[in-house]
């Protein structure tokens, strides 16, 4: 799960991580009288769940009201990625004298939380790990010790070479590092983190993700989630136990399991269609399941024919077949359906599915073609 | 032969009493696996399927004498059922469980390392050994004793594949389902060795995905450690980039973790790629002179 | 450092670990007005900070208010091992089936924190040791993990055969530890911990004693002291960087090193006298530590002589010397001194010594063989 | 030759720059230790008595090879810097600091395990071994090379033994001051062990203390792996019960390590028990007949 940077620097400061002053708005009046309020230069920063706003012309410096006010009129409403901004962020210009990257994630690899830092901050980490990758230092956190004092101080003096600033660090990385295990974050950012003309460390921006799998136990962070349109899909089906990715294709997909989804999908553009989403049944055997999913699939207008994989190992072949019965019963389906089904109670299922009258192929390259021609 | 699970497996099931549990215990003594016990806390003294339970793994061991355990609780305590059956000197741990939090594994990582025990997952199918035993969800009817070692990150994937071997008339050694979590138990690199040093397998299919370095990485250890032949197939060849497609490991970030890139990773160690599954049995033959 | 037991029920309460009802009475009056409001029976417990008050009739059961008020007049004021009674808890009856013993300390063994757990509660644990070591279970608990359910589960299901029971008592060991490692704590133990006779777990009585190194992080629990005389002796010395306990002899110890210090009362009785205290004056060099220590000993009026023995390694005997000759320039000391000085700087520590006319001696033996003939 | 330490020692300070620190380093120098730097955060680049001074234990280790550390850092910090010590490799770590809290030290055991440092103390006055390095607090000028192990809980107690040992003409191979706290580093039978295979030490003196149950494992280890000859004394003797003497692990509690049980414990193992520490010179003489 995906929050803005006001909300990731809401976080922060609550944990006493120095951020800049700023004010959230959502209108250009609002954003003329943060400008006052906070003085010039400031920023104005769109606020959307992607990447790239920088570049998009999402980020304005103003020196002047009149800045800040073509720079809201400009920013808000504007289209990045997809994304509609709604609201902005005015942020206190900083004047500083250098910019660091401090963020924490997951390391596949070490199977630990990992501390990634560079002096060369203020640009996109990935770019600074394919141009200069020794620039980018990493520690990989022992998860019995976490951060203690004398890791934070590792990374401290790997990074300043004045005590000062290492000793903010110090504390600023520990309850960095507090905050990341706190709220079951997958990322957390601070890019640029400054160095100010005073002397101080400061946030000037922060990005935080965070895992999907502990959000039951996180109810503050999951307060905070604000799904845009395909989200809210994608967050409905898995309310429902089902993962879904709408795509731009005809051919609606119902498979279980991701690896065999993505299979269904890659199968699918072998033979030159266009699959019109993923969607993962998962791994349980509720009939009610294949209800939803078909539901979901359908209020996709695009979609011209319902392909459906099922290989069945915890999802039992029979309760798939009933789930099919039951939804085909409950839903009008007036556009073609291709199954495959194999696996768990296999027999079962296809017993039921002929007793339906259901067209019923062995393969998934049978499927993924009989689909294709069908759409 | 076969590797992690055979007919000495004496099986532990954690949530024995839940519906999972206990239709997949079913099925696994259906096939002849050796379930010795289950677990599940307040159901002490019971019975599911002929099946005793404790209410704690160390009370099942110490009665049983159980080597491995299979994890069906739920996913938040499925990382805490792992520690109980580590503790207790259960020597495998597979975790079926899914939506297991990624901190949870990270912390119980070390412990588990700490008392030599391996773990299989989260969010996996578990082992099948041909005829030697099934501790998983696997449905047994696609599988066929054989030669062939086999490995996924998807499990789904992994049936698909298996019935395409079989249906080829290429049976398994032991096909693993490793998860698809972004910090999981035994990884290609372990489980590679594991097939090489198993005299029984003559060649090892490795069913890849997109997002991560793993598949990367096992490319550089085949090309340094394995000697048998190797096959691959990666999922999510034309999945959108930046889309989370189910798996937590299957994110395309930007320039890690294509399935272009692990093509080449592969190919560059010798491994050859398939476009479809259904490619590797010819493959595979080919390789083998059968 | 020890507190009361209704200190640690306030702390065991504040974990929603259910305890007594109970109310802390200073008269006869709060006794009475108690032990009517908390309904009979009621328990009326001397509050000392030592053991073994049952035994010494510090608590009793009061059936009727008469009952309450002789027992509030018979234990107010008593003396219990030297302990004068001020306070008592006024709890109310509990009806039980069943004793448990929980307790978690340090094992310096397995260098852990233990759990300790017996289905033979209410009798001293130290007796059941004794008699029957086999129904006292020990869990070492590995300090990375702390105690995971699955581990409360162990202990609560080798405690209880039912699983309702053994479920509060998953939740109850997991606070327990929790409080023991918040609190910097030696001891925390719940004995009796019982089964009511509607089947729920209650702390009957509670006993925490903590880390003295660990105090300086736990204000609260320092917050909770209270001292007696002798233990305002000690604090004092320890505040003075002194480790003091008063003996009942006449000869005035001033040692560096809790062995040696033992060592050295173990030689003044071995040879027929009698020490007036522990004192040793730590592993630091600072000269004021012996003005202090000897103001220390010559506060206890018993003292007839004074030994010093001194072996210097952290603590350079140059120091303490002049300490000595400072202290000695103080206070007018009036009894006989002698001194044994030896280690790190010794040579200039004697000399600065026989500059001031101070008698020495050379061996361990020797010092406290004049020390007995000057008593 | 000694245990622990030798002329091979390459040692870090860790806290050089403070009171204790820095006195105790210039000792350690003058008596010939090889002290290849020291630690004190922010303090990095400068130098205290020829020593250079880093940073962390990392940067220092990376630079100088250090392969021990002595640590005098405030009670608060010591727990944290062994954890240093240990994570940048250092093999063996000496607490000097006294006062450290007994949740520290017990957090910090299992990581120095994992990582097979070795550590003394804390609240201990380091080792020494005559003629090869003083990794300590101890004064150098009652010491002489020779053939008797001596550990201890006590500091100042050791240096009693020493002297007594010296004045006798019973030079040592190595000193170890293990502490007094309740949860420590190294203790007896791992000490014993160390002095029974090093070939120079012809005999052992072990300096006990009331409390705990240290002493009465020690009897049982001497007993089962111990050929060389033991002799101890046993601080305490005629403390008073219930009262804690100084030294935390010093407390009688009801029943168990009382003088009289370890006294008993070590006699019946076969180890003499002198009544005061001036005793034992004559007890080595004759157990090793000279």
């Amino acid at each position: 799960m995906k929050i803005h940077e006001y909300q990731a620097k809401e976080i922060l400061a609550r944990y006493e991580i120095p951020v800049t002053k700023e004010v959230l708005c959502y209108t250009v009046a609002e954003v003329k009288a943060a400008a006052e309020k906070l003085g010039y230069p400031c920023v104005v920063k769109a606020q959307v769940l992607t990447g790239g706003r920088g570049k998009a012309g999402g980020v304005k410096l103003a020196r002047t009201l009149a800045d800040a006010t073509s720079a809201a009129e400009a920013i808000l409403g504007m289209d990045i990625k997809g994304f509609k901004v709604e609201k902005v962020l005015v942020a206190q210009g900083v004047s500083f004298v250098n910019e660091i990257y401090a963020g924490l994630t997951i390391d596949r690899n070490t199977k630990s939380v990992v501390f990634m830092a560079s002096r060369e901050g203020g640009v996109e980490i990935e770019e600074v790990a394919k141009d200069n990758p020794d620039a980018i230092l990493k520690f990989a956190i022992d998860p019995d010790l976490g951060i203690t004092p004398f890791v934070a101080r590792k990374i401290a003096y790997a990074l300043f070479d004045d005590s000062k600033l290492a000793n903010q660090a110090v504390v600023m990385f520990q309850k960095l590092y507090q905050v990341f295990i706190d709220t079951d974050a997958s990322l957390v950012e601070i890019n640029p983190l400054v160095i100010t003309s005073d002397g101080n460390l400061l946030a000037l921006d922060g990005k935080m993700t965070f895992d999907d799998n502990a959000l039951f136990r996180q109810p503050e962070i999951l307060a905070l989630n604000e799904p845009d349109e395909d989200e809210i899909k994608e967050l409905y089906a898995k309310d429902k136990g089902l993962s879904y990715i709408r795509l731009d294709g005809n051919i609606g997909c119902m498979v279980n399991g991701a690896g065999l989804a993505m299979a269904t999908m890659d199968m699918i553009k072998l033979y030159g269609g266009e699959p019109a989403n993923f969607l993962d049944i998962g791994g349980s055997s509720n009939p009610q399941k294949v209800v939803d999913a078909m539901n979901l699939i359908l209020s996709d207008k695009n979609v011209k024919v319902v392909m459906i994989n099922i290989f069945g190992g915890i999802t039992r072949c029979d309760d798939v077949a009933k789930g099919l019965i039951s939804a085909l019963e409950q839903i009008k389906v007036k556009i073609p359906i291709v199954i495959r089904l194999s696996g768990t109670n296999s027999k079962e299922g296809l017993e039921i599915l002929k007793n339906a009258n259901l067209p019923i192929v062995e393969t998934m390259s049978e499927a993924a073609q009989m689909a294709i021609s069908l759409a | 032969m076969s590797i992690l699970v055979n007919k000495n497996t004496k099986l532990l099931v954690q949530g024995i009493t839940g519906r999972d549990g206990g239709f997949h215990t079913q099925k696994m003594i259906d096939y002849g696996t050796n379930v010795v016990g289950g677990v599940s806390p307040g159901k002490g003294g019971q019975e599911v399927h002929g099946v005793p339970v404790f209410n704690t793994v160390a009370d099942a061991v110490k009665k049983t004498g159980a080597n491995t355990s299979i994890i069906f609780v739920p996913a938040a305590y499925a990382a805490d059922a792992a520690l109980e059956a580590s503790e207790a000197g259960v020597g495998l741990v597979i975790i079926i469980s899914e939506g297991v939090p990624t901190l949870d594994m990270v912390r119980i990582t070390p412990y588990l390392k700490k008392n030599g025990t391996k773990l299989i997952g989260a969010n996996c199918p578990g082992l099948m050994s041909p005829g030697e035993a099934l501790v998983g969800i696997l449905p047994v009817s696609i599988f066929k004793k054989g030669n062939i070692g086999l490995m996924s990150r998807s499990g789904t994937l992994t049936y698909e594949m298996v019935y395409q071997l079989t249906s080829s008339g290429l049976g398994q050694s032991t096909c693993v389902g490793i998860g698809g979590d972004p910090v999981a138990g035994l990884y290609y690199e372990e489980l590679l060795q594991m097939f090489q040093d198993d005299p029984d397998t003559h060649a090892i299919v490795l069913m890849g995905e997109i997002g991560g370095d793993a598949e990367e990485r096992a490319a550089e250890y085949i090309r340094k450690h394995v000697t048998k032949p190797v096959v691959s197939f990666i999922a999510g060849q034309t999945a959108p980039p930046g889309k989370r497609m189910g798996h937590a490991g299957a994110i395309i970030s930007s320039g890690t973790g294509t399935a272009a890139e692990k093509i080449a990773a592969f190919e560059s160690a010798g491994v050859q790629v398939a476009k479809q599954p259904s490619e590797i049995p010819g493959m595979l033959k080919k390789l083998l002179n059968l």
